[in-house]
């Protein structure tokens, strides 16, 4: 099993897991409120009044072929909009 | 222009709580206000500027100035973020330009408030229909600035991020800002003309608490803006000047208009301050969604960091003395 | 029945801010209360409806009227949950029909106080020992569909999930949201048989504001209803039908009993909303811990996303004129 | 040394740390607040004012042997309430 | 000492609140006031008290006793952390004493304000001027405090963590409560010098709105005490002997100190209140990033989990009759 | 490429970002309001309303030598403060 982490603006969550819906992922998780910083250097704050919102931490537990089929379509999607995605190994308990 | 307004105004709790926010970043103080405190206050204080401008909507009826008024603020959201756009594009690329012009083309709702509060200080009567105004301008600003980009760039976008008329729509009047503002607007002018007791039942509510909830409203303002000040330096002098200018501008066509209008000292000071203000919350959270390509930085930081502070600070006083000196001129 | 009282039921302030939520989610607004401000607003809620409940108790004594309708009051949380389950049971397992049926059983404060509006509004006179009734039929209906489980399933459940008498007791009395309005009944209670004053002194907070915050908290019980209506559809007709047709039925009993005790129009409007409504609050909660077999989306949808807004829009005046049409009939 | 992640409903909280804190291990973290999808497709919202809650991400950074300690424990307590349990390496920075 | 003023100290509002956060948490109910709504209460006390405090130092001017009485009070917040650590010194190394000495010399707002509450219902005046010296006494211990450390323990500190005055000062004057204390106030009294309008308009939210929110805070201060107590244990009945003993030593201290200013009965329980109440808020968050040796739950615990309790529900009726006591007596 | 995990008291937050920034990290996530236990089985709680605020979780996704340029500066702060640091594999989406 695999673990996915993808870090992005809380604004595109929705699109986010409308590509995990379509590629049938067993599950996921969200963090909401999460502020960081990426390579443009810019910070994202917990700035929710401005409707600006934070960022978005999705975990998702899955099977490496689940991954493969949503590739493209996350990477899309963080490209435009920035944000990180990251793969690495799990075990279930 | 005396000095004493500005004093007057910097005096006033709201200004003060503002000043303290700032100061206290300046000072690292650890003092915060955590989320999402500040979007309960936000919201309350959207929801609290419809439903009682709603009231007064329905109270004083459309007299001969309402839509006069009503109109040209919304061609003055239409109008400035096109000037600002002339502006901007002389350095930035098209869509920092356009996102960057609508803010300024819209408005800010504590901006407003705080010049009410100020005519309140200083015993000058004002309209409770330009809250209308207020809620009419926030959209077409957005409207022009994603239109702008639609025409202005479109070979720069890939193709399946192209920008639909009902996306724009979408955007610019369901905002959760706008949304909440002129809903809240609509059940205020219905409960006035259906339901005088729930008037009463709200006033607490609404009306008494009001003015403490600005006041700590801005003092998560003061904080929040005094953090985003340093971030101006990486965005240049230009825009640094721009936050400042634009502003000023604005209200100078504000107050030929508002005098064009008949507008009595504290409508047209209302006026004034719509035109010049720059919105944080609705024009910001449209922008990032469809034009991402715009560093959010720049029409944050200007808005929230310069132009925000500028305003309730000095700038509201300053154009009091413009619509002063302005207004009363003998007929154009 | 009349349309007009449904209209205007509508058109009060926190009718109309619930709409506002829920139209927010049809047109896919991105307007949001993050959490955990409506845990503000339903705890104040709780701890204001509360505290006026005792100071009203302490104020009108145990008249003629109080007691028998607090023990008919206890009966119908009762007995509703009991009828619920045998008509769940056609389409549900047992844990299904138990969770299901202990929060038709038990009530919802909002819409209690929803109803109280309404009467304030039509200017009809209800006491406030009804708030009694309120915190007394929260716990019976929990019990009730606790003992259900554990004696009509007792083979499909694991050894070590056992439930024991004491923790049904512990789920029913002490769940977060029964034991605030409890308590809150006893200190309103206590400081006016000891300490009259502190009531003037909490009357801002507890009584002012309390029409406002309702209408805040409404605001995002409109979003949180129309975000749960869509997932109705996989619940199937069946559960549709049960959120719409429980209500009505529990009203049709409860107009008898309010007959039978002689309740004023007011009280036993109140006393059929309590029957009519279901707990989203308490009851799901203590499902969730107690009951995890059933889905917490069949509970939580039914009460949050229909019967919830079925009582508030359409069901109090529905109910009104039920009340004023049996009532009044000749004795029994 | 390994890495625990433990994802499941707020509410059983303390029984998962009472679970923790028999087998000794050396610390934990918890976050609060997580929202989520499983193989139920059951969304698990925010809906704190609810009582409902959300979901609980939980932390562990311990030696193998303690996992396989508590193995059962959780099992046990995740198959009845729900939420998912994963294991991956880490090391001491 | 009568049975009676207790009784009736418990029987209010707020220590009712407060013990029914307590129980909630003895019978392990699930009632919680999720992070952040404590922050906003908390926040919403200080700056209510410190804009209040600064309109009554306004009003009432300097006046004889008011430089002796802050004079006195910063000596006393001078002093009791000295004894204090003397006292832990027996037990605990230099940093846990530093830390926990620093505590109990330094105040708690919400203890100076049930001991108000409890003042306006025994119908007892008492100056506004005494919130100033609730100001100054919560900087001066915790620079006391800090220098102890630096001082009594310079070797065992690694080179990079020595502390410098700067810091020191920092810690003590900017630290989030302290700062919107102090800077509250001085808005309070600017806007009662400057801009009186102002201050009726704050009345509501800042007057009218605070015993209720006082009542809400001290709910989850119950749920939190409640849920520090047990952690005594760990701590060992030393310093569960301190956090009785050191408080009312402190109020025997303060009692004569207040006699020697000859301050009337309000203004001396309000003294020896300040005295014996410990920071739960500046203290422990300054401790926290300057003196990491020092255990937080050794500060927090006594301070949270006893000291403050004990006072609001014991010992404000206690220092009373204390006060009551010894104040009369014949001249020293 | 490496995930390395944080977790300390968020009132270190400042010179936690400090040190990744001179480190010139790619980017970082942070997210407050963890709560947790460590060794010295303290209970951090989130008790905002303190000042002592609860504990917060740094992400760092980053090259191994990037990690070894902040190792002592991060294990200074952390022994001094409490907290923990694990760094586990990582690969991009
Ligand atoms: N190397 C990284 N490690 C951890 N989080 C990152 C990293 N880069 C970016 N992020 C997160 O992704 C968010 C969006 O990044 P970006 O839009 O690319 O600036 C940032 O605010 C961070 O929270
Ligand atoms: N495959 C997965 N990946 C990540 N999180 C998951 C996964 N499956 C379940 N979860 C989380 O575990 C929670 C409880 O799952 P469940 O009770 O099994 O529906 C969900 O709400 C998710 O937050
Ligand atoms: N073994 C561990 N696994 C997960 N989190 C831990 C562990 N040890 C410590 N922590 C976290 O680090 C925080 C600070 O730990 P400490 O200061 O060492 O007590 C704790 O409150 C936990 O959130
Ligand atoms: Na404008
Ligand atoms: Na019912
Ligand atoms: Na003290």
């Amino acid at each position: 099993m695999k673990r996915l982490d993808l870090i992005f603006s809380e604004r595109e969550l929705d699109a986010i897991i409308k590509t995990l819906e379509k590629a049938n992922v067993p599950g996921y998780t969200v963090m909401k409120h999460a502020t960081g910083r990426g390579p443009e250097r810019v910070v994202t704050e917990d700035m929710e009044f401005t409707g600006l919102g934070a960022n978005a931490h999705v975990i998702v537990f899955c099977e490496q072929e689940l991954i493969d089929k949503m590739r493209d379509n996350i990477r899309d999607d963080l490209s435009y909009y920035g944000g990180v995605a990251y793969i690495s190994e799990a075990t279930p308990l | 222009m005396e000095i004493n307004p500005i004093l007057q105004n910097v005096l006033a709790p709201p200004v003060l709580f503002f000043l303290i926010g700032a100061i206290s970043v300046l000072f690292k103080s650890d003092l915060e206000i955590p989320a999402p405190l500040p979007k309960l206050f936000s919201l309350y204080l959207l929801l609290a500027i419809g439903f009682k401008g709603g009231i007064e909507i329905q109270k004083s009826g459309f007299t001969d100035q309402v839509l006069p008024t009503l109109s040209a603020a919304i061609l003055m959201s239409l109008v400035i973020p096109l000037i600002g756009f002339l502006i901007l594009r002389y350095k930035f690329d098209v869509f920092n330009s356009a996102a960057i012009a609508a803010a300024y083309g819209s408005i800010s709702a504590v901006t407003f408030i705080s010049a009410e509060s100020f005519l309140e200080s200083q015993k000058i009567a004002f309209d409770g229909f330009m809250v209308g105004a207020l809620a009419l301008m926030e959209s077409p600003a957005i409207i022009v600035g994603l239109l702008l980009v639609k025409f202005a760039a479109p070979k720069n976008r890939p193709k399946s991020r192209k920008m639909h008329l009902s996306a724009i729509l979408h955007e610019s009047l369901l905002n959760g800002s706008v949304y909440l503002l002129l809903s809240s607007l609509i059940v205020g002018f219905l409960t006035a003309s259906s339901n005088p007791s729930g008037i009463a039942k709200m006033e607490p509510f609404t009306g008494q608490l009001f003015y403490g909830a600005e006041c700590f409203f801005l003092l998560d303002m003061g904080i929040v803006a005094a953090q985003r000040l340093p971030r101006l330096k990486n965005a240049g002098s230009f825009l640094i000047g721009f936050a400042i200018f634009m502003p000023l501008f604005n209200a100078f066509i504000g107050v030929f208009v508002a005098r064009i209008l008949s507008l009595g000292p504290g409508n047209a000071l209302l006026f004034v301050v719509l035109c010049a203000s720059a919105s944080y919350l609705a024009v910001p959270a449209a922008m990032r969604m469809t034009v991402p390509e715009a560093k959010s930085s720049y029409y944050i930081s200007t808005t929230l960091g310069l132009t925000f502070p500028f305003n309730i600070v000095l700038g509201i006083p300053i154009y009091m003395s413009l619509v002063n000196t302005i207004i009363p001129l003998s007929p154009l």
